[in-house]
């Protein structure tokens, strides 16, 4: 029997490894996999590479994790925000390394990865100095950027229903990146607000199918980074 | 800046120029005031990057959802008819040439329609991009709302950036708080300026050659 | 206001022009556009390129369009089944051109059209003799193949629910190449079996958001392509 | 063949090596047969190139629906548990490496993994590839199912193959109604053969060398 449901966050983030890529979901305050998170903190993995859209805020989830010192690079498209505090003092002091990368190239690039594409021509940046040391070519009248895709080694996802195979739905905006991060990544780890029942979630409403999926934690009510970051939380 | 428009006022006259049915992008930040001033007679469809089409106006105080922001990360509505889909799927339409027209912030713009709006390439910033530079490729119009000049007098409006660029010739039109003015072949087509300056003196304000629409008419608002 | 609903099938298909690529929708009896491909066929374009997964079956359809020789080219996966007769002999007296893609790759130049994507390296059919022509690259330890967008002019979709904005839902399997080709088709034209109120659709479970599509025409009880060749019927 | 398996038996030794929990692309013709033998213990998921996954068993005559079939066109069920998607994610989940097996029908299969089964390049033939190409390349473990000699008696395992390819050292392992063959970096080992035939019988019906496994056994089904 296919069940990919684990009972502790603890056991779902064991196997992660040093040295790891690890995608974290989430854009703003939706779809942050915090729980997941603070417990690869616990854990203890170092030397990480982690992709985001952002760098984190105030000092939980993903800035809390930047904050041990254990993550060698940050990927995002855009590292600076008003809470982006953690991040900002790292880089500046020299100790961690930063990928800049447009948006839309980051989420083609996940993409790229899952779906087992090698590379593939962008207009965007094309020009600009994110563009510098790729290859350029000209196609359609202009010019056009190689861009290679990004996997990873562990996904770290926020979603809303799940089963045991691993079927996901997201709610609302939470959906951003983890639909892709679920595709590129060598083990998808999801936690999700409810665990339904296998076929309770309708075919056609499927947003990740399970194919995609590798454990599954119930994590009935995950805290809100906005207020912990508006009460100066601090995890651990 | 007494001489001009305030930014609601050029917000406002960005919003007159909306197609009635068009998907727009607004840029995070003083694009965003573009929604408040759209002529009720229209339906404009807007995007968010983060995988929302249909953003509705600000929810009423207390009525904020956590998972229902826009790509400046504030709290947003739904309109009936609005829709989810992921980041990839976000930004194949912006790429894929599907977003009739983007509002986006500007440090210059070139009479080429370079677009430098990302970063003043400064050693001790952070480089931070954001989905500027694929809305600038994708989107079939791109709109800048800037202020005429920076706050010490600089021309933002240029010969050629001295900013790191966001994308080259990708500017159509521009609003600022003196002027509307397009991007063509020839470079600076002035199509709107205020009474306040004579053409001279929005030139002398602007750092690249302005040329004068024959059709030009005077820049006002609400 | 927006409005994307037509009232007749002719007005739905009345713009398409000599010599336009067409997008048909639908793989085996999921999800084709019949009624809209019947009135193409009235409509009378011709010099027509039609790209679907296979060619045709029996009278009806795709295959009636074959029929009326106003189609230069097929391009397709799978130009061949047990009723498609209409397309091989068309074939085989040399008067139709046919390009062969794999599905995957089919689907993938789609998509890139849709979104922006000048061209993309897959393994798929390299060393084969479809990468033939094709620049070859090695990325990864394995040959890739250049691949290059395919849009078309028109697209013919069919639905199960959709909105004035354009909003649509498949039902089951008629998924298919409908979500992909939406994206990719300068005019997106699609018929639905039911229109409903804006709103219906939540959010979260609209498959082709509204900025994919152009035209929309209720079709409520649309005929079986199964049941036609089974029948032996022919159109007009 | 009275010498070897029947097709039902060699669809059945090849469902015993579905491994529990993984998913499954069954190539159309033949090796849908496969499903019919899962051992009971074993939950697989089937995926289907038309964007489904968790296709359950046939339906029952007049429970049909026209609108849920599978890559072959045939009328399926769905499990609880099945998802729907479309064609690109589809690809994606085969083209990118999710698929843990699929099991395709062969013409030639040559001791380096290359795999010929989808045109024989007769002139006459319309050309038709499918999803074939994007399976050989994708899938974690491509499984072949044939008859180990053509009608005529030509063996389809040989050197190098004739006629076009559908992918270039591709293939892990071949299930024929003679025997199961790895193919590995030394060529075609024997791991399962018919004991109603020697092994020089066995490698007098092959196109190329054959090494008979230290471990062998009898090839035997149901």
């Amino acid at each position: 029997m296919i069940d990919k449901t684990v009972v502790t966050l603890t056991e779902a983030v064991a196997h992660i490894k040093d040295g790891d890529t690890v995608f974290i979901a989430g854009f703003g305050d939706a779809g942050n996999p915090t729980e997941l998170v603070h417990a690869l903190i616990d854990q203890g993995a170092k030397d990480l590479t982690l992709v985001n859209n952002n760098s984190g805020n105030g000092f939980v989830g993903l800035a809390a994790l930047l904050n041990t010192g254990r993550v060698r690079k940050m990927i995002c498209s855009y590292p600076r925000s008003s809470h982006s505090v953690v991040f900002e003092e790292l880089y500046h002091a020299g100790k961690i390394e930063l990928e800049t990368i447009p948006q839309g190239t980051l989420a083609e690039r996940i993409r790229a990865a899952g779906a087992g594409i090698a590379g593939f021509y962008t207009p965007t940046s094309a020009g600009t100095p994110l563009a510098e040391g790729k290859e350029i070519r000209h196609f359609d009248g202009r010019d056009h950027v190689l861009e290679r895709p990004l996997a990873a080694d562990v996904a770290l996802i926020k979603a809303e229903t799940a089963d045991r195979w691993g079927n996901l739905t997201y709610r609302l905006a939470a959906r951003n990146f983890g639909p892709i991060m679920c595709m590129a990544a060598k083990c998808t780890i999801v936690q999700t607000r409810k665990l339904v029942p296998l076929g309770d979630i309708p075919p056609e409403q499927v947003v990740t199918p399970s194919i995609f999926v590798d454990r599954v934690v119930e994590v009935p009510h995950p805290m809100s980074e906005r207020n912990a970051i508006l009460n100066g939380e601090h995890y651990p | 800046m007494t001489d001009g428009l305030t930014r609601e006022q050029v917000a406002w006259r960005i919003a007159q120029d909306m197609v009635d049915g068009s998907f727009v992008n607004l840029g995070i930040g003083q694009p965003e005031l573009v929604a408040n001033f759209l002529p009720e007679d229209r339906e404009i469809i807007f995007h968010s990057e983060n995988g929302i089409l249909g953003m509705g106006p600000e929810p009423a105080p207390g009525e904020e959802d956590e998972e229902l922001i826009n790509a400046g990360k504030k709290p947003i509505t739904l309109l009936p008819g609005g829709a989810i889909f992921h980041h990839a799927d976000s930004f194949a339409m912006i790429r894929g040439g599907h977003i009739d027209a983007c509002v986006l912030g500007a440090f210059q713009v070139a009479e080429n329609g370079d677009l430098a709006n990302w970063s003043t390439g400064g050693s001790g910033m952070v480089p931070a991009v954001g989905g500027a530079m694929d809305l600038a490729v994708g989107a079939k119009r791109v709109l800048v709302m800037t202020d005429h000049c920076t706050k010490t007098g600089e021309p933002k409006l240029v010969e050629k950036c001295s900013y790191p660029l966001t994308g080259t010739g990708v500017v159509n039109t521009v609003y600022t708080d003196l002027a509307v003015i397009d991007v063509t072949r020839e470079g600076f087509l002035v199509r709107e300026r205020v009474d306040s300056l004579s053409f001279e003196e929005l030139q002398n304000r602007t750092g690249a050659r302005l040329t004068l629409a024959n059709d030009w008419r005077p820049l006002t608002a609400f």
